[in-house]
């Protein structure tokens, strides 16, 4: 069940299918097989298993924080074809929205879900109708100045209004558990299961329901679409309302482990980027596998290149991957 | 567009084929361009006597957004490749340039060479790898993005690049062009940049004019019909990588001449790699002039607005002491600019001329 | 007696979907060969994997005797072998005129040169009222005269021509035609041509070949496969009853 | 602010006239460049305060610019500058927005209009950028908080810092760890050093492990990581959790050094202490409300205003009665940067900027700061005074706990980190 928006209609054809399963078995083979020598290396490097243990269970907790956060970027690009550089800002925003839910209503953090998701959804509606509908048809520069200019706006707008001090969102009992014998923060737990949680809800979605039927159209072939009645326009603002309850979701659940200040969102934004495309941009599974494979990338090179930035290992996986797969590790060749 | 099925009669009036070939619109515009050129250049030559010092390092800042800006138009705009890393060739040029003074002993004029070298090398590297392997939209926009960001981290992890301190051009006495070094506020830093540009835009002309730069805009149009009318997609748009990676070289190095530091966010940060888009997308892509409009427009306009909420008119002194409001305001017209006149000030000017 | 253009075997398959199974063609100095079947038959493709666009999965391609498989477009382009888009392909943002003179300086043509025999082709090819509108904007027919005119201006030996005279009217079809014909006769031009136009076909072509599903289906001369029972079944009664 | 917005208009209208014919007029209104002035009646001094007022580091850069403000209301109101006839003080602040060329233009656009002295920036970058400003204007450039080593190492005449440098605080947190160990008593044999891997973190961490190994004290295990994309830090406090170590060590930033304190909480390592060196986080009163349990018991060996001192506690006072939020040391340290300016203009007794920073170079002044003497600058521009104090945080309150001479209350040592 693959919710990649790229290829979502021509779904039937199983002589066509089958030889892509067997393909995604080996890209699934060699990543692991990769995996495991890196991992072995790290172990090495490590000189104790308990560090090498928790390094794989942060890396895959990290990982799904990543995919999280990444969901409603991957989303947007795969119907839009956008690359939503105002994500981070949303996060951003979000992440505010639930610190001044909790503080002026006292509730428990994730109920602030309830406030935070359908307000993101409404602004997100807004932002595509006002700013983006316009020049969907100009060229991709223009889509980017257009969420660059918005990120810098949103994240302004929310240093002029709650100021620079951080801010924080306490989660009770947010107590550390152990897993095969790492320490875990719950809440970090909590966002992991959300992420999950998402990529089930926005398959369904896409897959079950009228209007996935109508965004994964839109998404295929604007022009048929059109042509079969379907509001193009409201269906773009439709689904970057989506994208936006994404970050929303995203923002909620990161929140309480994360200092609030109106660049918490950008600073996901890099590993975000790089979550999508090798996921393959618009494939909401692909997310959560390139968010784990950011996360352990990011852990393990921790370990076996202390001296460098885990993310310069990051970005050199991320470059290899992009020229051997050019549409990502699960995306298909054209 | 027109779209009616007969031809425009101006097209026609002379009816002869030698006719029409001798009044050909491209040729002409080219030549004019050497004009605009020429009077650009001796025109802003006396923007010193007429500006103030605090205003001139506005004027500077115009011209390494102009360099920029023409060199990113150069891959984006004629060769299609819409970078987001150009960060890359400006920050491979500042800090070849900061590395061969401060630790070489180089001249900066030296180091100039070095980084348009290691730039084009990088670019040409980088851009055969994406080609080869037909990376498209928005997945060449992100390779392009990612080796930048790779190349920022890589410096911040690499000691005899001095991490994230970056390099500081040691301050000097009086005045050399040998070592492109004058007493702050010295007009011969804008009169070299705007020699510089000049060159840029030089290079810009007769690339567009050139047989490789005519086939590279042929690529960006139609790669697969250009591949069958015998042209090398690949190697003309390596060429244009090449020619724009060179230009936003000499932009990191006028950079770090001017600035006299570079670090690597600012050689490698994204924030760089948006300048060279916002100016020439602001400006018109795939025109001449369109990076020096776009320049003109934008590397002057976060100052104005900071000034302007500095001290607000009578009327808007509650503006004023909001930090954040300044970015906010640049953002939102920057974002009505972009959506409004998506072709950029100059290119809609244009258009608007050969519709009329 | 020798084929100027020979492909032999030649299969291609997309993520397992076989688009050809072993075609064969072959036309010799100064010929002119149709390829005719249904939408889908795979003669768009064999053209692709004839001129360089993308490699055969298996079988040789040969001009003027060497294998050239393989061998990428512009390559080919340069041998002498030219080909037109059954979809147009205008460089949009550049007039008739400059479409042209691409196409001339790539065969190697300087400056002058290549604008005036950009011009005479455009004139040529009927597009001499167009020459500095911007090809982008041009009428659809327009557009098939400009893919045309500048594979001429590469001055080919072999041209395969993907469906050149579609979306023409009857009255426009007939100039074409007598360029095309005219080029054989006068230059000894060699020509493959995917047309559904039977008429083109039978005026045109020396020897036919029939597709179908990715194969050929039948071989030889116009009457001769137009008449075969197959082709009948199999193309010609579908397409009657599209017409 | 006018002229540059006609100059915009003209500019972006004119095109490539490139603003040639509109602004004749601004060149004579731009004659505000003059800082040689040596009238002995001037009515104003203008002073430059350039701070990150945006982007991440607002938080700082903002109470700085009013901490800086607050300065030269107190000079002013104690008369301006007698021996330039009573002038007043205007303290005109720029926003760096955290950017180095942002902060160099705008330093630019300071001395043009007059300010015969420079303060800030916070940021190392924007500092050494500003910092080559001032030496080739010949404006004396007070840092107050920008810890780089680096800056100081160009040669500069007209560049001045209040702040310990990076390795004067590595060198002097291991001083104070060492002795404040030898003081309780306590059995500290190895620590482990977790450090942010820019030049910042890397400078305190090698001058402290130059300290600590003259002393006999291992360093082990020593762990970098990037302070923008750092996330979890779970996996890094494993490690120390895994080795022998006694004691933590952390020099880093705010996001990254809280991320450390909630790793420790659930990893719970056996540790005496979890000790900050010119850490970002662990003398904010941010810090006790967002880390687990407070941050009870966590040390910081860094400069910080002397809460022993009575003027400073004033100043701390009348700031927070003003802004509504207790006062950072940073913008204590523009306080004093102002200060030390005002002195400076006093002996002079001209604002002339070369006669100013000759006076800056022999300042006297008593800072606010913990300090082991007045400020004293050395031929680098460096203050040698400059000084960190111990700080814990006990009980909700960051309290000052070693050395004896600035101490508040007693140290709790050990302080293991986790009950």
């Amino acid at each position: 069940m693959a919710t990649s928006l790229q290829n979502a209609p021509e779904t039937t054809g199983s002589a066509a299918r089958r030889p892509t399963l067997s393909e995604r078995q080996k890209v699934a083979i060699v990543t692991v097989s990769v995996l495991a020598v890196v991992t072995a290396v790290a172990a090495l490097r490590a000189g104790s298993s308990t560090v090498l243990v928790q390094a794989l269970v942060t890396g895959v907790l990290t990982g799904g924080i990543y995919s999280l956060v990444a969901m409603g970027l991957t989303l947007i690009y795969g119907v839009l074809h956008i690359i939503n550089f105002a994500n981070g800002a949303l996060v951003a925003l979000a992440m505010y929205l639930t610190f001044v839910t909790v503080d002026t209503m006292g509730v428990h953090p994730y109920t602030a879900l309830l406030v935070v998701v359908p307000a993101m959804g409404v602004l997100g509606a807004l932002l595509q109708t006002s700013l983006l509908n316009p020049v969907m048809r100009a060229p991709i520069q223009i889509q980017l100045l257009v969420t660059i200019g918005l990120a810098l706006a949103i994240e302004n707008v929310l240093l002029l209004v709650f100021g620079p001090t951080p801010r924080s969102v306490q989660l009770p009992g947010n107590v550390g558990v152990s897993i095969l014998g790492a320490t875990v923060e719950l809440s970090r737990i909590y966002a992991f299961v959300g992420a999950l949680v998402l990529v089930a809800i926005l398959s369904l979605v896409l897959q079950r329901t009228a209007i996935g039927t109508s965004i994964r159209a839109v998404a295929a072939n604007p022009e048929g679409a059109r042509l079969v009645g379907i509001n193009t326009k409201s269906i773009y603002s439709v689904t970057f309302a989506l994208g936006a309850m994404a970050a929303g979701a995203a923002g909620v659940l990161v929140a309480p482990f994360t200092t609030i200040e109106p660049t918490s969102g950008a600073i996901f934004n890099l590993t975000a980027f790089v979550v999508v495309v090798l996921g393959g941009m618009g494939n909401i599974p692909g997310a959560l596998v390139g968010g784990l494979v950011v996360g352990l990338t990011e852990q393990l090179a921790g370990l076996i290149l202390p001296d460098e930035s885990p993310l310069l290992a990051v970005f050199v996986v991320f470059l290899i991957v992009l020229f051997i797969r050019p549409k990502g590790v699960f995306g298909r060749a054209s | 567009m027109t779209t009616t099925a007969t031809p425009r009669t101006s097209t026609s009036a002379g009816g002869g084929l030698t006719g029409r070939l001798t009044t050909d619109t491209g040729s002409q515009r080219s030549r004019g361009d050497y004009v605009v050129l020429a009077v650009f250049v001796a025109v802003a030559a006396a923007v010193p006597f007429v500006l103030s010092a605090s205003d001139m390092a506005i004027a500077n800042r115009v011209l390494i957004f102009a360099i920029m800006g023409v060199g990113w138009n150069i891959m984006a705009g004629f060769g299609g490749m819409f970078s987001f890393g150009h960060a890359a060739y400006f920050g491979i040029g500042a800090y070849a340039t900061a590395y061969g003074v401060v630790v070489l002993g180089l001249s900066p004029w030296l180091g100039m060479l070095l980084g348009i070298a290691i730039s084009v090398a990088a670019g040409v590297g980088i851009s055969y790898l994406a080609l080869r392997y037909k990376l498209t939209g928005a997945y060449y926009t992100m390779s392009t993005f990612a080796f930048a960001e790779a190349l920022r981290l890589f410096v911040i992890g690499n000691d005899a690049l001095n991490r994230t301190v970056g390099f500081t051009i040691p301050v000097q006495q009086g005045s050399s062009l040998v070592d492109f070094q004058f007493p702050a506020g010295s007009p011969w830093y804008y009169w070299i940049g705007l020699g510089l540009l000049g060159m840029c835009l030089l290079a810009s002309i007769l690339f567009v004019r050139s047989r490789p730069g005519r086939f590279t805009i042929a690529a960006r149009d139609d790669d697969v019909a250009a591949a069958a009318l015998g042209i090398d997609v690949l190697r003309h748009k390596l060429f244009a990588v090449a020619v724009s990676a060179a230009i936003t070289a000499v932009a990191g190095t006028y950079y770090v001449q001017y600035y006299m530091f570079v670090d690597p966010e600012i050689a490698f940060g994204a924030a760089a790699s948006n300048d060279a888009i916002i100016t020439a997308v602001v400006g018109g892509t795939g025109t001449i002039w369109g990076p020096i409009v776009g320049a003109i427009i934008m590397a002057p306009l976060s100052d104005v607005v900071t000034g302007f909420l500095r001290t607000p008119p009578p009327g808007f002194e509650w503006l004023a002491g909001h930090g954040g409001l300044d970015i906010i305001l640049y953002a939102v017209i920057l974002v009505a600019v972009v959506i409004l006149l998506p072709k950029g000030v100059y290119g809609t000017l244009v258009s608007r001329r050969r519709k009329s | 007696m020798t084929a100027v253009l020979e492909a032999t075997g030649i299969s291609k398959s997309f993520r397992g979907l076989q688009a050809l199974r072993g075609v064969d063609i072959s036309v010799e100095e100064g010929q002119i060969l149709g390829v005719i079947g249904a939408n889908g038959a795979g003669k768009t493709t064999l053209f692709n994997c004839i001129t360089g666009n993308f490699p055969p999965t298996s079988g040789t391609v040969r001009l003027d005797g060497a294998d050239v498989t393989g061998q990428p477009a512009h390559k080919l382009a340069h041998r002498g072998m030219v080909r037109t888009f059954q979809l147009m392909r205008p460089f949009h943002t550049m007039t008739v005129l400059e479409n042209v003179e691409i196409a001339a300086m790539s065969r190697g043509a300087r400056g002058g040169t290549a604008r005036r025999e950009a011009g005479e082709t455009v004139e040529r090819t009927g597009l001499g009222e167009w020459a500095d509108q911007l090809s982008g904007s041009l009428p659809a027919a327009m557009q098939k005269r400009l893919e045309l005119a500048r594979a001429l201006a590469m001055r080919p030996r072999v041209l395969l021509l993907d469906e050149v005279l579609a979306g023409l009217v009857p009255a426009e079809r007939a100039p074409v035609l007598d360029l095309l014909e005219n080029l054989r006769d006068t230059e000894g031009m060699t020509m493959v041509f995917i047309e559904h136009i039977m008429a083109a076909v039978r005026r045109l072509s020396d020897h036919v070949v029939m597709m179908d599903s990715g194969a050929v289906l039948a071989t030889g001369s116009a009457d001769e496969v137009l008449t075969d029972p197959q082709v009948v079944e199999a193309y010609l009664g579908k397409e009657a009853s599209d017409a | 602010m006018k002229r540059s917005l006609r100059n915009w208009s003209v500019v972006g209208l004119a095109g490539a006239t490139l603003a040639l014919s509109g602004c004749a007029g601004s060149a004579v209104s731009a004659a505000g460049g003059d800082a040689e002035a040596t009238t002995e009646d001037v009515a104003e001094i203008h002073i430059g305060a350039l701070h990150p007022l945006t982007g991440s580091n607002a938080a700082d850069g903002q109470q700085m610019a009013a901490a800086a403000q607050m300065a030269v209301d107190a000079v002013n109101e104690a008369g301006g500058i007698e021996s330039l006839g009573g002038a007043e003080l205007v303290l005109d602040s720029a926003d760096t927005q955290g950017e180095a060329e942002t902060g160099q233009s705008e330093a630019t656009r300071l001395i043009e209009e007059g300010a015969v002295a420079l303060l800030g920036t916070f940021q190392s970058g924007t500092s050494a950028n500003v910092a080559s400003v001032a030496e080739r204007n010949q404006v004396p450039f007070v840092m107050d908080v920008s810890a780089l080593d680096e800056i100081l190492e160009q040669g500069y005449t007209y560049s001045f810092r209040l702040q310990p440098s990076a390795s004067q605080m590595g060198t002097q947190g291991a001083e104070s760890l060492l002795s404040l160990v030898e003081d309780s008593g306590a059995e500290v044999d190895q620590v482990a050093y977790l450090y942010e891997q820019g030049n910042y973190g890397a400078a305190a961490y090698e001058t402290f492990l130059a300290e600590a190994e003259e002393a006999g004290l291992t360093v082990d295990p020593v762990i970098q990581y990037d302070p923008a994309a750092v996330n979890d830090m779970t996996t890094q406090i494993t490690q120390v959790a895994a080795s022998d170590a006694d004691a933590l060590v952390v020099t880093g930033y705010y996001r990254d050094s809280l991320l450390v304190a909630q790793a420790v909480d659930i990893v719970e390592p056996d540790l005496q202490a979890v000790y900050g060196v010119a850490n970002g986080a662990y003398d904010q009163p941010d810090f006790v409300n967002d880390a687990p349990n407070g941050g009870d018991g966590y040390f910081d060996a860094n400069y910080h205003w002397d809460v022993t001192n009575a003027d400073s506690q004033a100043l701390a006072e009348a700031f927070e009665a003003e802004h509504g939020e207790p006062i950072r040391s940073s913008a204590v340290l523009s306080y004093d940067a102002v200060m030390v300016i005002a002195e400076a203009l006093e002996r002079a007794g001209s604002t002339d900027t070369t006669a100013v920073r000759d006076a800056v170079t022999e300042t006297g002044y008593a800072p606010l700061m913990v300090a082991d003497g007045p400020v004293t600058f050395d031929e680098t521009g460096q203050n040698t005074n400059a000084a960190v104090v111990v700080m814990q945080i006990q009980d909700g309150d960051i309290v000052q706990v070693f050395p004896q001479e600035f101490a508040e209350t007693d140290y709790v040592f050990p302080a293991p980190p986790t009950e």
